[in-house]
């Protein structure tokens, strides 16, 4: 009767993992706090994304543990409560990301999440935070339509969308080159890299209609030889090359694009180039408007958060934090700041009314109790918090989605070292459309203000 | 016209790159009957191993034409470390079972090589890009194109034409086609097939690491390259006729050109043109191009 | 008597060689021919052409007053003429049974046999099994069968399709000298009860005297020699030529002819 | 005793009604024990059945002496079709959600069979991963359709019935049932004449055909059986994980299934769903407990499996049989 054994088998396991989780969920909630942490461990975003954020998670918890971090943010952990990682490589595809995240936060009974690098990752996150009712926080994915197609209780995003990269940096190439007459691009052939030349494209036509098109190059992600579509752009005589690739395909493009004199030609835009100006040193053609997806990195304004990040970040890895790091710091700063600001309000409201006897009790178990995740959400919606890359507000999404301002800038090689000038910076309402108005529509219409 | 002569250069420079990539993938198949998944992650190795010693021998400070030597060193030391290791430890046992096993056994190989790189080399982009730049760039109409690929090219040709004397023109070779014919004949008339097989294994991974170190100073070396180059090298033996050199040549011609027409012509279709390729031929060939005579059945 | 099979004027050419060259016979229904010639002489060829393996160069080949020339070895069987193979063709991972089961199986569901197919499907691989004495080998798996049995099972398999027209490639080689009588005499038996016209290639006289009424001597590709077995085996040229008193440098050439095939 | 146990052959007629009552067993205990376990337990099984779901069919084109590298194809089409239904024409019953990827599944698989059915070992393969890489770079170019990022979908009903907080519940009983109806009938398809032919075809086509059968016809049919199974199965885990995109067609998901086949063996239908579950649990423990090796882990245990376990994890079972 070898078959039967398989329902055994199968049963036997299960009742296992059963067992486990029972176990997991017997603790006491607040004591620790687990935090899921998602992030690119293996694949080509590991490099240049996921473990640049993995550091910087890491130091970042072990700062807030030790209560060493700069104010407002030097109370223990969260609250007084120590944090504890429990980290997922974020490769495999949304399908086991799905699992994972489930697996988190009923397996492992995280009290919050942190994570996502990849759009279709948190596009697909969402709504199973919503279904599980846990408190995720997406720090590094750009894609608007996180927001823009539905609302969440549960979901914040910490770091702006991506719209604001693709239309600051019309803004930018405009104000430093009013001439431009063509304009093409070369971008990775998937929803981040079709987006930002889309919004670009856009941006583009309503600032300067009269500029066309030259060619617009979409090797598919990954591809490492760029040998023809730099002869493509070569001949398309561009006045402007735009481009979001990053990590690996965008050294390669550089190596093999600069000795071709590809950027003698033409002006370079390098959405998310800032990451790479330490790596491609010689490589990276002066005179290359930059941008690092928001005011991280070289971008980021002078402040004690900022050195605090830099060097506790150094300490870690033998170079300075790159914009996923600051995501990072974004992501764990704005629900310290939600936890602590909600963990206060229950706290007073603990405190009986016209009682003077009890109240320490009252106090003590409300604090030991730590806030519920309904007075987290509610503190966290429409908060303000500072970062090392300036002040945050989550003003977007009905109160989940951050806006922030951005900034670009223009490379210039001294002595040796790429280093970035004639910087400009753009206020959030001047490159964000406003809550409930869709990236394409705003841009489309003119890009007005949005309060 | 100027744009049709870009589309051929750029199509015999991407086509060299993909027979160098793709022809260690034949001979294995050819002579082992293994279609070997791992092939990308030993290029993997070899773009690895060609930023370790060529960055180690211009961190010497040594003449950095070196540099080019080191690119082939590292290449022939991946192939004579990872390759009798992984024939001799691994695929001897598994001769004899079906080919889409054997498949799975290099599949298997291929994930413990995605995680043992990162473990060894981590997962930080590495990068030598010295030696592309070194030998200067020369113009075609307005076009500027590196020496380096034109050394590429020359390479891959040299490749070829190595590959084809030795297999038509010396003994090995000649034995090595008996066993292609026919491994039980081979064995009857005493020819030591377990020794051709280490051999050829060992050669294979030689030319998939060659490939990548020849690649090393065009990209940044990093985890999931190996991957992106495995599928492409798939469709050029395919469409060539697996384990047919002469198909791995016209392969990669196809391929190349096609690829290169595209991002000229009709840049949205790039992505999937190889598949189409692919599938045209097999639609009308459905062994590929140099398909291998069928044994008489009865 | 009914003309089963007729070749005309059948040509079959390899490149240089020339493997049949302007057959002309007809088979005589219920009659028990046997083929005989050296190796490379063109009988395997001539039955491959038969059964629509190989397409003639020229010339026609009818069966049962059709033109079943060109046709693909699936049609051709499924009009009643059924092979068995010099190499034996089984189901090697299956069971012998399960062989049977399939053969059986697809002969009923070709011949559209409504009437409870089931049944009798069952009863017929019973038959089989019992007429070549396999019933020993009921669950051995095809492929681990001794020689002697891996024969028997081909040509069970070849008459589970109930033929009207029987080719057996070389029903004894391969087989211990002992025991191909014993064979012959299954397979004959077996025939004889559902009255079948029957073709083999055979290399041994002995065999070949005692079970047909007529033999067709080939020799490059012709036949140089067609009537009763006594009188064709006297004829000279097929003494030489194919009794062999000097053996043709042919070589293994029943393959060597049509491995291009 | 002399049953061949290698990897792609057919299992023997016999123990057919133990496999049966296996499965009916199976299903009681799936239906009841499910709502009761943990809800991360349960989404697991969730997709590991869907999963086996797909396998099943890889076993059926394995029993016939193919593989498909582009299984994908059809999983991927299955999950747009549920998710297209949802997402552009507001239909989110589970019920009309899967018959819309069974259909779209089944229907382009027939019309690529005419094809592919002339194809064997390798070039099978690659054909068909070729086809589902060209659909693969369709859905990326596709914006429309959420490129890369793909889109979101979900249940609300069950044949109209309203599901609310049940979805899940009936989402996962669906999967049992579903998986139940695909064994069931495979496993009775497999012990019909039909069948059985596919085992003959992968033996010997030639014997096949000469005993007046023809064996594209079987292939065929079986092509087109499987790629509806993928597409169920697409649907199913679509609908589960609530969201698809173009990586369902890439050519490592496929990979994914022979790898869960080969893990399983062909030797029973409830092998693919096994497979799937121990993949499942060993990939999804191994991203959690050494996050920085799991393909290493995977690597190690397939290359166990094919050494030690030349039939499949399945091979346990027979064996123990033997004995």
């Amino acid at each position: 009767m070898g078959k039967t054994i398989l329902g055994a088998a199968a049963g036997l396991a299960l009742a296992a993992l059963t067992a486990h989780a029972g176990v997991a969920s017997a603790q006491e909630k607040r004591d620790t706090i687990r935090i899921g942490f998602v992030t690119f461990l293996s694949g080509p975003a590991a490099g240049p994304f996921g473990v640049p954020a993995k550091l910087a998670a890491e130091a970042i918890v072990e700062q807030l543990n030790a209560g060493k971090a700069p104010a407002p943010y030097n109370t223990k952990g969260f609250g007084g409560a120590p944090l504890e990682l429990v980290v997922i490589d974020e490769a495999g595809g949304t399908t086991k990301q799905v699992s994972e995240f489930r697996n988190l936060v009923s397996r492992q009974n995280v009290d919050f999440v942190i994570g996502y690098i990849s759009s279709g990752d948190c596009l697909a996150i969402a709504p199973v935070a919503e279904e599980l009712k846990k408190v995720t926080v997406l720090f590094d994915c750009g894609t608007p339509r996180v927001f823009e197609e539905a609302s969440y209780k549960y979901v914040f995003r910490t770091r702006p969308h991506a719209t604001m990269d693709a239309v600051a940096a019309a803004k930018y190439l405009l104000e430093l080159k009013p001439a431009v007459k063509t304009y093409g691009g070369i971008n990775q052939n998937y929803a981040w890299g079709q987006d930002s030349w889309n919004d670009f494209d856009l941006a583009m036509k309503s600032l300067r209609p009269d500029a066309t098109v030259t060619t617009s190059q979409m090797p598919k992600f990954g591809a490492g030889q760029y040998g023809a579509e730099i002869s493509a752009l070569l001949q398309s005589g561009s006045d402007v090359i735009h481009s979001s690739l990053w990590g690996g395909d965008l050294e390669a493009l550089m190596m093999q694009s600069v000795p071709r004199g590809l950027f003698r030609k033409s002006q370079l835009i390098l959405v998310a180039g800032e990451p790479y100006l330490h790596r491609l040193g010689a490589n990276m053609p002066d005179g290359t408007i930059v941008g690092a997806r928001g005011t991280h990195g070289v971008f980021a304004p002078e402040s004690g958060l900022n050195t605090w990040l830099k060097n506790i970040y150094k300490a870690k890895a033998d170079y300075d934090p790159n914009y996923p790091a600051y995501s990072v710091a974004l992501a764990f700063l704005g629900l310290k700041s939600a936890f602590e600001k909600a963990k206060i309000e229950q706290l007073s409201k603990s405190i009986p009314m016209g009682a003077n006897k009890g109240v320490k009790e009252e106090m003590e178990k409300a604090y030991n109790l730590g806030p519920s995740d309904e007075q987290v959400i509610a503190a966290f919606e429409g908060l303000s918090f500072d970062s090392p890359s300036g002040r945050a507000s989550m003003s977007l999404g009905k109160g989940h989605q951050a806006v922030m301002g951005t900034a670009y800038g223009t490379t210039k090689l001294v002595n040796g070292k790429v280093t970035v000038t004639n910087i400009k910076r753009y206020p959030a309402e001047a490159v964000t459309p406003p809550d409930g108005l869709a990236s394409p529509e705003w841009i489309k219409g003119g890009m007005k203000p949005s309060k | 016209m100027n744009q049709f002569l870009a589309i051929v250069i750029d199509g015999v420079i991407y086509s060299s790159w993909l027979f160098i990539i793709a022809v260690g993938l034949t001979l294995i198949y050819g002579v082992m009957k293994i279609l070997n998944v791992a092939h990308g992650s030993l290029y993997a190795l070899g773009a690895y191993a060609a930023t370790a010693f060529g960055g180690y021998w211009l961190a010497q400070g040594y003449p950095p034409m070196g540099s080019y030597g080191m690119l082939v060193l590292a290449a022939i030391f991946v192939g004579l470390v990872a390759g009798p290791l992984i024939e001799r430890g691994l695929l001897r046992l598994v001769y004899g079972k079906e080919e889409v096993v054997l498949v799975l056994v290099t599949y298997a190989v291929f994930l413990i090589l995605e995680d043992l790189t990162k473990l060894a080399f981590g997962v930080d982009p590495l990068s030598i890009p010295e030696p592309y730049g070194l030998l200067g760039s020369f113009e075609i109409g307005e076009l500027m194109y590196p020496t380096y690929s034109l050394v590429l090219v020359l390479l891959s040709g040299f490749v070829a034409i190595a590959l084809t004397l030795i297999l038509g023109h010396t003994r090995q070779g000649k034995l090595l086609q008996a066993v292609i014919h026919d491994r039980e004949m081979a064995a009857g008339v005493g020819i030591n097939v377990s020794r051709v097989y280490l051999i050829t294994f060992t050669v294979g991974v030689m030319l998939a690491a060659l490939g990548g170190a020849l690649t090393a100073p065009t990209i940044s070396v990093q985890p999931g390259i190996a991957a992106e180059v495995i599928v492409l090298a798939f469709a050029v033996v395919v469409i060539g006729g697996l384990g047919s050199l002469g198909g791995a040549a016209l392969g990669a011609v196809i391929v190349g050109m096609v690829r290169a027409w595209a991002v000229h012509k009709w840049p949205e279709v790039e992505l999937f043109s190889v598949y189409a390729v692919m599938a045209l031929v097999l639609i009308m060939r459905p062994k590929g191009l140099f398909a291998a005579p069928e044994a008489r059945k009865i | 008597m009914a003309v089963v099979l007729e070749a005309k004027d059948l040509n079959k050419a390899f490149g240089a060689v020339t493997a049949a060259n302007n057959i002309n016979v007809r088979i005589d229904q219920d009659s028990v021919v046997g083929l005989i010639g050296s190796n490379g002489a063109g009988k395997t060829t001539f039955i491959n052409m038969v059964t629509g393996y190989l397409k003639p160069t020229s010339g026609t080949i009818r069966y049962l007053d059709r033109d079943i020339t060109g046709m693909s070895p699936r049609q051709i069987t499924q009009l009643g003429i059924c092979r068995s193979f010099q190499i034996p063709q089984l189901f090697g991972n299956l069971s012998v049974y399960e062989n049977l089961q399939v053969g059986v199986g697809i002969a009923a569901r070709s011949r559209r046999a409504a009437a409870g197919a089931r049944g009798h499907e069952r009863e017929e691989i019973e038959t089989l099994i019992e007429r070549f004495n396999l019933g020993g080998y009921r669950t051995h798996s095809a492929g681990l069968l001794p020689e002697g049995t891996r024969k028997l099972l081909d040509i069970a398999m070849a008459v589970a399709g109930r033929p009207q027209l029987l080719l057996l490639d070389e029903p004894t080689s391969g087989v211990s000298a002992d025991e191909k009588f014993r064979l012959m005499d299954m397979v004959m038996t077996a025939l004889k009860v559902q009255g079948v016209t029957v073709l083999f290639v055979e290399h041994d006289m002995e065999i070949v005297s005692r079970y047909t009424h007529r033999i067709l001597a080939f020799y490059e590709g012709r036949i140089i020699a067609d009537g009763e077995p006594a009188q064709v085996l006297r004829e000279a040229e097929v003494r030489r030529y194919v009794i062999g008193e000097h053996t043709p440098a042919h070589g293994d050439a029943d393959g060597g002819a049509t491995s291009h095939g | 005793m002399n049953q061949p146990a290698h990897t792609l052959s057919g299992a023997p007629a016999r123990g057919a009604d133990r496999t049966t009552l296996v499965l009916i067993g199976a299903l009681v205990v799936l239906l009841v024990a499910g709502p009761l376990m943990p809800r991360w337990a349960m989404f697991m099984l969730n997709v590991s059945l869907s999963w086996g779901t797909v396998v099943l069919g890889m076993m059926l084109l394995m029993r016939t002496g193919l593989v498909s590298f582009g299984q994908g194809l059809y999983y991927c089409l299955g999950a747009y079709a549920a998710g297209t239904l949802h997402h552009f024409y507001g239909i989110s019953d589970i019920l009309l959600m899967l018959l819309a990827s069974v259909l779209l599944a089944g229907a382009v698989a027939f019309v690529l069979g005419f094809l592919l059915a002339k194809y064997r070992d390798i070039f099978f393969a690659m054909l068909s991963l070729a086809f589902s890489m060209i659909l693969f770079g369709l859905l990326v170019k596709t914006s429309a359709l959420g490129s890369t990022d793909g889109f979101g979908l979900s249940a609300k009903t069950f044949a109209g019935i309203a599901l609310g907080e049940w979805e899940r519940n009936a989402l996962y009983s669906t999967t049992v049932v579903v998986a139940f109806i695909a064994a069931f009938g495979v496993h009775r398809y497999l012990s019909s004449h039909q069948g059985r032919l596919a085992g003959a075809i992968r033996d010997n086509e030639l014997r096949v055909e000469y005993m007046g059968a023809s064996v594209r016809r079987v292939i065929h049919t079986n092509y087109v059986v499987s790629a509806a199974l993928a597409g169920v199965g697409g649907g199913l885990v679509g609908i589960t994980i609530g969201h698809v995109d173009p990586e369902m067609a890439f050519w490592t998901t496929s990979g994914e299934f022979v790898f869960i086949a080969i893990l399983a063996g062909t030797g029973s239908v409830l092998a693919p769903f096994l497979g799937a579950t121990i993949f499942e649990t060993v990939r999804s423990f191994a991203y959690e407990y050494s996050p920085n090796t799991w393909q290493l882990i995977l690597g190690v245990t397939m290359l166990l499996v094919i050494m030690f376990l030349p039939g499949g994890l399945w091979s346990v079972f027979t064996r123990r049989k033997a004995a």
